[in-house]
């Protein structure tokens, strides 16, 4: 078989094997060469595969030449192809990014571990997206949470450690859930491979272990994903991680879970359990309105800068959930559309933040006033950025709101409801970023903390490339709504 | 029934009798230096009993061999783990026969 | 026959559990471990027999290997313990 | 009957978790956890899990125990009360309650054999197995070769968590820290002075590595393998420290060696998936290592679970260390 | 048998509960880490319970011996994998609780909420 035959394995093989050798590299420099130089590649075999997936339909993988359900498949679809792309793309942006500001919050002699671990993290996403089997999810989930606690406890503050202590029992719980709900359809029907599990639920007639099962993998990957009542461990941890590594998890980590999530209710539980469908928007339209206004009040009177943009990923979680809930294809699609925009928007913010970071050590509104005045560049990247969050005409979260409230308006009565929801939630990120801004651009400077000047060059270039990517797919979205529409068909297919 | 069976019976019935003797006695007995005695001493003897009567049911073969090595590693390690607790409990001030040691925190 | 003993190693290892959950000192709940270990090896064996299956007589073999290790690193335990409580105990004087 | 043992033991093991839960001192639950640990493995070996038992035993009993009475001895012994009531989590366990028991309601009798669990994949396997790779032990099969990639992912993940102790723990302490006694920390006094245990101690060790790499070889054939090998193999030399000090056994088996054995174990795993794929196959396809495919697939569940005991081995022993001497610094 | 059947799934049920129980309502890391140890327990024993068939013996096939049954061996293959999961996660709590001790002096979570407000 050619190389490009392997590259769904690849894929996740190459970040994996590369971490354990991170170790022994000794001079720090060496250590994030290799890792970045790692991500990158991961990087550019996820746009192969995106392109191959384009052309051909989706691609698959046995492992070990095993015919399927007996060995391990991996399964490429253009949902995974999307995710491959934001997971990938966020590693490779913060390492390149990052160099300095990792260089200033974690210690020289423990740089070998720390990206050794970020490499397991990035495989550990890489193999979620690409596997094929539930139990292999599993498998994934333990290694990219493990590494993901390790980064954040990296966090230079000591509320990193209780922060991230609560994170590993509610990911390990939410873990744990999964893994019961998946012992429970095993014992149904005998399979793991999830395709193999979605024909076989048909046959099983006592489904209340099947409902359970619905109801134990939602709530563990809506645990892990901080789906809005379950979300109490992300902002802190957001807030005292490595500024580095805020904006690789960020943009990724819980988009990961809302996609086993998706998957695992649209394909496997939706065409087999009776009424599905009205039960999940059931659940899940009151409570994505919920997450999308409290987290965004709560964004509003929060000063911690970085907590406040934690927040903020709560309330676009919401957005996600909302688009799903809808169960329609412009639903889904605006859903899906909107994992990749924010991870965009998100991103750029983050690193913006991280600028300032150079600088500032206590990320606090009343801090930083003034500092527009010695940042120029950063300021104006986070206000583009920020405007995309708000989701302004020409940027790429326009798109994803605009989608949102196309999706909603077919819905009649119930999505003019939704639509002032997300016009009211828009309102409310206006308010939270002009805070920011204001204070940056109109603010009076506290004495002693006037910045030295802009951030270093690698870092504000990234930062501007990312704000450039969310201007870009704001003009020209062919891309992210190919794969997305496509994304949404595959999940309703059967439902029609 | 043959030979090998009525001994087996017999080995395992006083080595079960042992073993559950050892156990009372860790229960009752009043203070910890008579529980550790009664416990380690049938512990020993049960154990020797009841792999004997196994020995026999096994006949000469590789499970005989690897009953003989669990036999001598408990032989080996069951005493020591006594001794080692005994010498604990008593460098940190447990006296034996006063029944006012025997409370929490030690 | 393997039945009898069985029963009176359970019995024997409830009893056992028993003082663990009484203490009342801190070494009566280590030697209710070890003799509950013993009894795990002796009911191992014996269940191997009674299942026909003699050559995972390993389990029995790893268990007391276990066991010893598991009392050891407690005696270890003690022993840090009260050197730190000395040197609380200066700390005060 | 066994059945009826069972459920004894399972009892026990009711009344051990909430005493686990409801005691204050912590070094006590750390003893019931040991008999938890024990029952449970127990309870696996009557449910015919040989190797489930195996690897519950000694990670669970032996490693589980020596780790938290590691974290104890730098944390504290004792749970301090709280008074503000709980009401709110003892709803959330009462749904979920509630929600598995009615999930019972429909499920397979136990041991039934027409029960779909055991219909659909696993006769496959436990059929194929001796013609596909011919070793007796199905376990180790699936384990090794038809579901060789999870086991490579969870070989990454205790590599994970070694890497992961090591970065917290392997840093000098922190500001507020205060060691007990005027900052002179209790040196790593081993039990040498037990003269017994120690001469015991060094009579048994060896027998204990080559037990484990007897497990470690014969898991084709009978109930072992690459993590009870390597965790068994741990074990032993964790006996050894605790005999001998830190410091003798780190002239024994230096520290970076077991990092390095942690990550060469994986390397190793990933290097015969590579080599499959190089050689013609799939990425962990062992058939095409050799011309005939049932050795080539024997040959690569060995090479394999070898790389899996020296991973687990050295990332255990890792972790072990670096809280033990967490203690002394 | 029906009862004893039951009598699996209701201890992992209670086992369950048990152990999510310790884990959000004690205030002490270590004893949540241990509560989260026999949660995972619990899970381990699910899945151990189904892989039991009548008669059946553990998955190892014996030279000479034709005619037996065997359980299966797939849960056991995953258990396998979930208990070094297990002791990994286990494994980097106790890392983490270490250090909080040595960053706050405490185990206890409201002790360390109340000083992080005090400082906040």
């Amino acid at each position: 078989m050619s190389l490009a035959g392997h590259l769904p394995i690849l894929q996740v093989v190459v970040p994996l094997l590369i971490a354990p050798l991170v170790v022994f590299l000794r001079p720090r420099g060496l250590a994030w060469a290799a890792a970045a130089t790692a991500s990158l590649l991961a990087f550019l075999i996820a746009v192969t595969l995106t392109g191959q997936i384009l052309r051909s339909g989706p691609v698959t993988y046995m492992l070990g030449s095993w015919p399927v359900p007996y060995g391990i498949e991996l399964h490429v679809s253009p949902f995974s192809a999307l995710i491959l792309l934001i997971v990938t793309g966020a590693s490779t942006v913060a390492l390149f990014a990052g160099r300095r500001s990792i260089n200033m919050e974690v210690n020289n002699d423990r740089q070998p571990l720390f990206y050794s671990a970020w490499l397991l993290a990035l495989s550990g996403m890489a193999g979620i997206t690409v596997a094929g089997d539930a139990f292999n999810i599993f498998v994934f989930m333990e290694i990219a949470s493990l590494s993901g606690y390790m980064l954040i406890a990296a966090g230079p503050d000591r509320r990193a450690l209780p922060a991230v202590f609560k994170y590993l029992l509610m990911g390990t719980i939410g873990a744990t859930f999964y893994l019961i709900g998946v012992g429970l359809i095993y014992m149904m029907t005998g399979t793991l491979n999830l395709a193999d599990m979605e024909a076989r639920i048909h046959g099983v007639g006592e489904l209340k272990p099947i409902l359970v099962a619905a109801g134990f993998i939602t709530v563990g990957l809506a645990l892990k994903a901080a789906v809005f009542p379950l979300h109490v461990w992300l902002p802190n941890s957001y807030t005292y991680a490595p500024h580095m590594v805020t904006v690789f998890l960020a943009a990724c980590s819980t988009k990961v879970s809302i996609f086993v999530l998706l998957r695992f209710d649209f394909l496997v539980f939706q065409q087999n359990l009776v009424a599905h469908d009205i039960q999940f928007a059931t659940v899940f339209i009151p409570l994505a309105i919920l997450a999308i206004l409290i987290p965004s009040v709560s964004a509003m009177f929060e000063s911690n800068l970085k907590r406040l943009l934690a927040y903020s990923s709560v309330a676009q979680i919401g957005y996600i959930m909302l688009g799903a809930a809808l169960v329609s294809v412009t639903g889904l699609t605006a859903g899906i559309v909107t994992m990749f925009n924010h991870a965009l928007a998100k991103g750029a913010l983050f690193l913006a933040v991280a600028c300032l970071g150079t600088h500032f050590l206590q990320l606090r509104i009343e801090n930083i006033r003034g500092a527009a005045r010695h940042m120029p560049w950063t300021m104006a990247a986070f206000v583009l950025a920020g405007l995309s969050l708000i989701g302004v005409p020409g940027t790429a979260g326009f798109i994803s709101k605009w989608y949102l409230i196309l999706a909603a308006l077919q819905e009649g009565s119930l999505g003019i409801v939704l639509v002032a929801v997300v016009l009211i939630s828009s309102l409310m990120a206006v308010v939270y970023i002009w805070r920011v801004v204001e204070a940056a651009y109109f603010g009076i400077e506290k004495e002693g903390l006037q910045p030295a000047g802009e951030a270093p060059l690698a870092l504000l270039a990234v930062t501007w490339i990312t704000v450039l990517a969310n201007l870009y797919f704001g003009f020209f979205p062919s891309l992210p709504l190919t794969l997305s529409t496509e994304a949404a068909t595959a999940l309703l297919e059967h439902l029609r | 029934m043959d030979f090998f069976d009525i001994i087996s019976w017999i080995l395992f019935t006083t080595g079960g009798a042992f073993v559950f003797i050892g156990g009372l006695g860790a229960l009752r007995l009043p203070n910890f230096y008579t529980r550790l005695h009664a416990a380690s001493l049938t512990d020993s003897i049960g154990t020797i009993l009841i792999m004997t009567a196994i020995m026999f049911q096994a006949g000469w073969s590789l499970a005989a061999i690897k009953l003989i090595t669990i036999l001598g590693f408990l032989m080996l390690t069951s005493p020591t783990a006594t001794y080692a607790l005994a010498n604990a409990a008593l460098l940190s001030g447990m006296k034996p026969g006063k029944p006012e040691y025997d409370k929490e925190g030690y | 026959m393997y039945y009898v003993v069985s029963v009176a190693i359970l019995v024997t290892m409830a009893l056992a559990l028993v003082r663990a959950l009484l203490g009342p000192s801190v070494y009566d709940r280590v030697l209710a471990v070890n003799v509950f270990g013993t009894k795990t090896v002796l009911l191992l064996s014996v269940i191997t027999f009674l299942y026909g299956r003699p050559d995972f007589l390993d389990l029995a073999l790893a268990y007391a290997l276990i066991n010893f290790i598991g009392v050891l690193a407690v005696l270890k335990y003690f022993q840090n313990r009260s050197i730190r409580r000395a040197a609380e105990q200066k700390d005060k004087d | 009957m066994v059945n009826l043992f069972a459920m004894f033991l399972l009892t026990l093991l009711i009344i051990t978790a909430v005493a686990i839960v409801r005691t204050k001192d912590l070094f006590v639950a750390v003893m019931l956890t040991g008999i938890f640990s024990l029952l449970m493995s127990a309870n696996f070996f009557i449910l015919d899990a040989a190797d489930v038992a195996l690897t519950e035993a000694a990670i669970g009993a032996g490693i589980t125990t020596v780790l938290l009475l590691g974290a104890l001895a730098l944390t504290a012994e004792r749970e301090r009360p709280v008074s503000a009531p709980r009401w709110l989590p003892l709803v959330v366990v009462a749904i979920t309650a509630v929600v598995m028991i009615y999930a019972t309601f429909d499920k397979p009798r136990l041991g039934d054999p027409l029960a779909p669990v055991h219909q659909h994949v696993a006769p496959w396997y436990l059929e194929m197995t001796p013609v596909l790779i011919g070793i007796p032990n199905v376990v180790t099969a699936i384990l090794g070769s038809f579901r060789g990639y999870d086991t490579l992912g969870e070989l990454i993940v205790i590599f994970t968590a070694c890497i992961g102790v090591l970065f917290l723990l392997g840093v000098p302490r922190g500001e507020g820290h205060q060691p007990p006694g005027n900052g002179a920390a209790p040196p790593d006094v081993a039990l040498s002075h037990h003269l017994i245990p120690r001469v015991v101690g060094r009579l048994i060790f060896p027998f204990i590595v080559l037990f484990g790499l007897y497990v470690q070889f014969h898991g084709e054939f009978g109930p072992g393998g690459g993590f009870q090998g390597g965790a068994i193999i741990a074990a032993g030399i964790v006996l050894y420290t605790l005999l001998e000090g830190e410091n003798s056994s780190f002239s024994a088996v230096p520290r970076w060696t077991l990092v390095a054995m942690a990550a060469g174990g994986a390397i190793l795993y990933g290097a015969v998936g590579i080599a499959g794929m190089v050689m013609g196959g799939n990425f962990l396809n062992y058939s095409v290592l050799s011309n005939d495919p049932v050795l080539g697939q024997q040959m690569g569940i060995l090479i394999i679970e070898a790389g899996v005991g020296i991973t687990v081995c050295g990332a255990l022993l890792t972790i072990f260390h670096v809280i033990n001497a967490r203690e002394h610094c | 048998m029906e009862l004893f059947g039951l009598y699996h799934y209701w201890t992992f049920a209670v086992l369950l509960m048990i152990g999510f129980y310790a884990v959000i309502a004690k205030s002490n890391l270590v004893k949540k880490l241990i509560g989260l140890y026999i949660f995972q327990s619990a899970v381990f024993l699910l899945y151990i319970t189904m892989d039991k068939v009548d008669g059946g013996t553990a998955p190892i096939i014996q030279d000479g011996v034709t005619g037996q049954v065997f359980s299966n061996p797939i849960p056991q293959v995953l258990i396998l994998t979930a208990i070094v999961v297990g002791i990994s996660t286990t494994a980097l709590g106790l890392a983490i609780v270490i250090r909080i001790k040595e960053a706050y002096g405490t185990i206890e979570e409201h002790e360390v909420r109340e000083m992080d407000h005090r400082v906040a």
